[in-house]
């Protein structure tokens, strides 16, 4: 029976030379070469000391394609264009889903005609030399990207070809992204992961480990999100992760999202041991945007004031082309210095908004109440109480297309435009707490002369992407 | 009449959100819903709705390759011994092709009602009704006259 | 001796038609019919009422080119695709030098070749039926917008060309834009505009009229700004004028801007008669602007976000290209999107940021420092008052180009970015009120380890077009 | 030495913030300043330089004019019995010009010295020390190496 426990180094052994066989490229990775290759990169390629010593948020954007000298061309770029603090390196769909095959096709592909026939870059197909050779033309620290539910391969490879920061959690890159992987398997697979980050920390390489906090980027509750963060920080933790950067998706609601990215920090130092430096990160809105960059531009604007009150470590930002999928690099270029026009003429503004105490007072009570269950569940063991919890729906996600979650929340807006639950189906919540958010839905629904309804859950989900926050009615009448 | 619809979203997409939306909307309007979810194959289509004598399929593509997964699906219904309505919607093409195209593409497989990812849930509520020829219930169509 | 009175009407009559000789055009203003002309326009083009009982602020950009049907096609894309509430008419240089003829050989260049020789629409030249034709034609109320020091024959063109919204005022038109004409000169010419307007108003037809508060646009302190705004909005309400927008420009900071808006209404209120309808105008940053759209992105993003906080009735929107001049009309409608987006989405959050009611209390203060000293100066009488007070430098505009204002006052931000005053010249401030701007700035010079200084007033006035809000010295060493 | 500048916008040019930077600045630095504001003429220059008995002037420019604005300057200078240093900054060409070419066509017309209008204060103060041979103030030369 899996458990929250740390993997025996034997046992790691034991997997990571399996796991290497899975691809031609695992045969080259050489841990304690690996370590020396890490000790000879220099200050400002270190991922985890660069963002942990950094006074201001940093800005780091999206940004993957297949081939090697594009991928380095494309990181100067934004480095330098685009000024952005901290690099990515996007994985493609088929490295996510392990078709590595596959992947090797659309590489050879991308090479043969100059096209990008892959979404992002195969990393474990360009292998620890490929790895490497990124890590050494681009002049500032770069992290992976991806969204796979089995990662491992991936890890070895990257971790080994110098990366230093590693997205993803076995809830995470699970939940949101697919229904063909249980949460025990994903679970085991991030162990691999989180041990083998753990490993490089203990010689003295610090990987920088990021569960991906937006979830499905729909509307999710921050207690939800929050919760989610410290389970999978907590799992990181435990297999030897030092550096961990907790997620958050902006909703769009300043007060409520300063308050949850507050909740966040506060929450992850007093749930994460000591010896673990928690940051935080700040994902612009990643619901639908509006099909218009100059109106992208303004859902962007918001992200980066919300940014220079919150002030967390790290922001992700968007680009006005966010509407039509992948960005050209010169948009993506402009959401980072669009971001970073924003924090930089605010940050030193004393802006200090009401009520932002009394919500993160409720987030944090109602994270405590999911956290509570989750232990509960597993007997104090955070694994098997994160599948219990999950199984019962005592723990849940909006909009999950995955079976292992219920999926019986249903989020919806309050008449200030913050994120209240509407169906809470088997979410352990107190009924307090349950009656504070049907209160304020209500209000709403007042406003609104309609009933609370899943019409509310429609309308808030299309309503940045069509220019307003709160999915409000259409006026009647000849209004 | 079991007013039951089942509902999926088919082949490998993974969007979640318009479903969902749907079948809070279907069984507010008195259907039994049975969500398949995502990533959904034609015979998991099948299968469910022979299980449940469904009377209408409601198929949800947002990733633009509609028009492939849904090849021969009509004819696995038919195997299955499925005799209900179907439906298709969400973006059933990838770029610029024009509606009227794709309704004709989509009809030509054999749906009988083709939508596009603006429609609202009621739009799609009204019409299986008039298919099915179900009355609204009572306080619906009070609601509808004030 | 000019004075704050009424002109009689037979002064208004004989004015009129002095100036109506002025140039051709001016014979075809016939003043009753005029009146019904207005009479006929339908509800959507009476700016007055449109912008008096609006709910949420209305955008309104700036657009003015040469050729009639020009600028039809010009007003209808910013209405249709950039989505104004209100239009501009924005007029051409040599019009407000009163250059008649070189603003005529221009249309007629403009006309033979097709390219925007004038940099705005001459209305004097297209006269009161080329006006009408441009109010006919588009489908919501429209401003004249210039920057004419004697803009007497425009005013009564334009008017009787059916526009219903005029701005400018003698000091806000006079000492910001040039050194060419006394404030004695302009307050006369203004006297008259604002008769005729208040004739208009007399017979049933409000025209509105509007100061134009960012003055310099270049760190103007607040208090100054408003003190204009009061003089000119007195003045105004003297001759007749019942609907009356003050004007305000963002300095960047978000607290000081809402305050200042918020004491603006407040004061605008109190100041003048009840008979007046006061609303107010917000113009987004009028300093230099980032070479970089993306950022000027961010500016005009932080300018949506404080007027969806301050709620102005108006808000005058920048463009991305900015930086350039006269933007694309796409650029100008991106900027309209852009400011829509940010107000729509935080309009209806609950933002009550600390410190705003102290901030606004010290910009009242101030004010009414300033506007005594205006009245003490003229006996009661607000014109006499104003020239003195000008004259002496007890009332003062920085960066001003004209010789009727000392330009004796320089402001500097303070450590949280609002600006305040470090060279005071023979400003009417109280010695409190100015040892609390010096232990502001000293808190900033502390914080950056240099003197107050000119300096600093430098570095400020560059700062945003830099990507900051306030200009901090750079780090010195290797940092 | 009288140390007294002159200071002032040629032609139609209503940019003023330049000039009152730099006014503060020359004031600062010990110097007196004579600041004729915007939109001055070659003549109302001249007048003030020999009324002064100014040892610089410096003219700002910054809307593209300045060419046209400067041709002949230097002989309404002379005429005016001006012996002085001068110097002129600002937005010195429209358009894309290259510098090199911009200080040439302006040193042809007379000036001692061109900048641009990226320049600071500092820097020109610092010339004009040099081509009047003037020591900094005590303070500000130990100010400098602290």
């Amino acid at each position: 029976m899996i458990r929250d426990e740390r993997l025996p180094s034997d046992e790691l052994r034991r997997l990571d030379e399996t796991i290497r066989t899975d691809w031609s490229t695992g045969a080259d990775i050489d841990f304690e070469e690996a370590i020396r290759y890490h000790d000879s990169l220099p200050a400002n390629k270190r991922f985890a000391d660069v963002l942990e010593s950094a006074d201001d948020p940093l800005l780091q954007p999206r940004a993957g394609v297949p081939r090697l000298e594009d991928q380095i061309e494309l990181l100067a770029y934004l480095h330098e264009s685009g000024e952005a603090d901290l690099l990515p390196t996007t994985i493609d769909s088929y490295t996510r889903d392990n078709a590595y095959e596959k992947a090797k096709e659309g590489l050879e592909n991308a090479r043969e005609t100059g096209d990008d026939t892959l979404n992002g870059f195969p990393a474990v197909n360009h292998g620890v030399e490929g790895c490497r050779e990124l890590i050494g033309a681009t002049d500032a620290p770069i992290e992976v990207r991806h969204g796979t539910p089995d990662a491992r391969l991936l890890a070895a490879i990257t971790f080994a070809g110098g990366f230093q920061s590693f997205e993803g959690g076995p809830i995470s890159y699970n939940i949101p992204y697919t229904n063909r992987h249980s949460l025990a398997e994903t679970i085991e697979n991030w162990q691999f992961v989180d041990r083998l980050a753990g490993a490089y920390t203990e010689h003295g390489v610090r990987i920088n480990r990021e569960p991906f906090g937006p979830l499905t980027g729909t509307l999710v509750p921050p207690s939800i999100a929050i919760a989610i963060m410290l389970i999978e920080g907590k799992l990181a933790a435990t297999q030897g992760v030092r550096s961990l950067t907790l997620g958050y998706g902006q909703v769009g609601n300043v007060v409520q999202d300063v308050a949850a990215l507050r909740a966040l920090k506060e929450l992850g130092q007093e749930f994460l041991s000591d010896e673990v430096c928690v940051t935080t990160v700040f994902h612009e809105w990643m619901g639908g945007f509006p099909p218009d960059e100059a109106r992208a531009n303004g859902v962007i604007g918001l992200g980066g004031l919300t940014a220079a009150i919150a002030r967390p470590d790290k922001v992700i930002t968007k680009s006005p082309q966010e509407f039509q999928g992948v960005p050209t690099m010169e948009a993506n270029a402009s959401g980072l210095r669009t971001t970073r026009q924003v924090i930089d003429m605010a940050i030193e503004q004393d802006i200090d908004i009401d009520g932002i105490d009394r919500e993160q007072q409720l987030i944090e009570r109602e994270t405590r109440n999911l956290l509570e269950a989750v232990l509960e569940a597993g007997d104090g063991d955070v694994v098997q109480g994160t599948l219990a919890a999950f199984d019962s729906g005592a723990l849940d996600v909006p909009f999950a297309p995955s079976d292992s979650a219920k999926g019986a929340v249903l989020p919806a807006r309050d008449d200030d435009g913050r994120v209240r639950i509407l169906e809470w189906g088997e979410l352990a919540m107190d009924d307090e707490i349950k009656e504070i958010h049907r209160a304020r839905l209500s209000q709403r629904a007042d406003t609104e002369g309609r009933d609370q309804s899943f019409r509310m859950v429609a309308d808030d989900v299309d309503a940045i992407s069509e220019g307003k926050l709160i999915g409000r009615p259409e006026p009647r009448g000849d209004a | 009449m079991s007013n039951t619809v089942v509902l999926g979203v088919i082949g490998s997409d993974a969007h979640v959100v318009g479903i969902t939306i749907l079948e809070q909307a279907f069984r507010t309007a008195g259907f039994n819903v049975v969500n398949l979810g995502v990533q959904t194959s034609q015979e998991e289509f099948a299968e469910a709705a022979r299980a449940h004598d469904a009377e209408a399929v409601l198929v949800s593509s947002l990733y633009g390759h509609a028009k492939q997964d849904c090849q021969g699906f009509h004819d696995v219904l038919e195997a299955a011994d499925v005799d209900a309505v179907t439906y298709i919607g969400g973006n059933l093409a990838v770029g610029q092709d024009d509606w009227e195209r794709t309704r004709e593409t989509f009809e030509a497989l054999g749906f009988d009602r083709v939508f596009d990812s603006e429609t609202d849930p009621e739009e799609a509520i009204a019409a299986l009704r008039r298919d099915l020829r179900i009355t609204p219930p009572e306080t619906e169509r009070v609601a509808a006259n004030t």
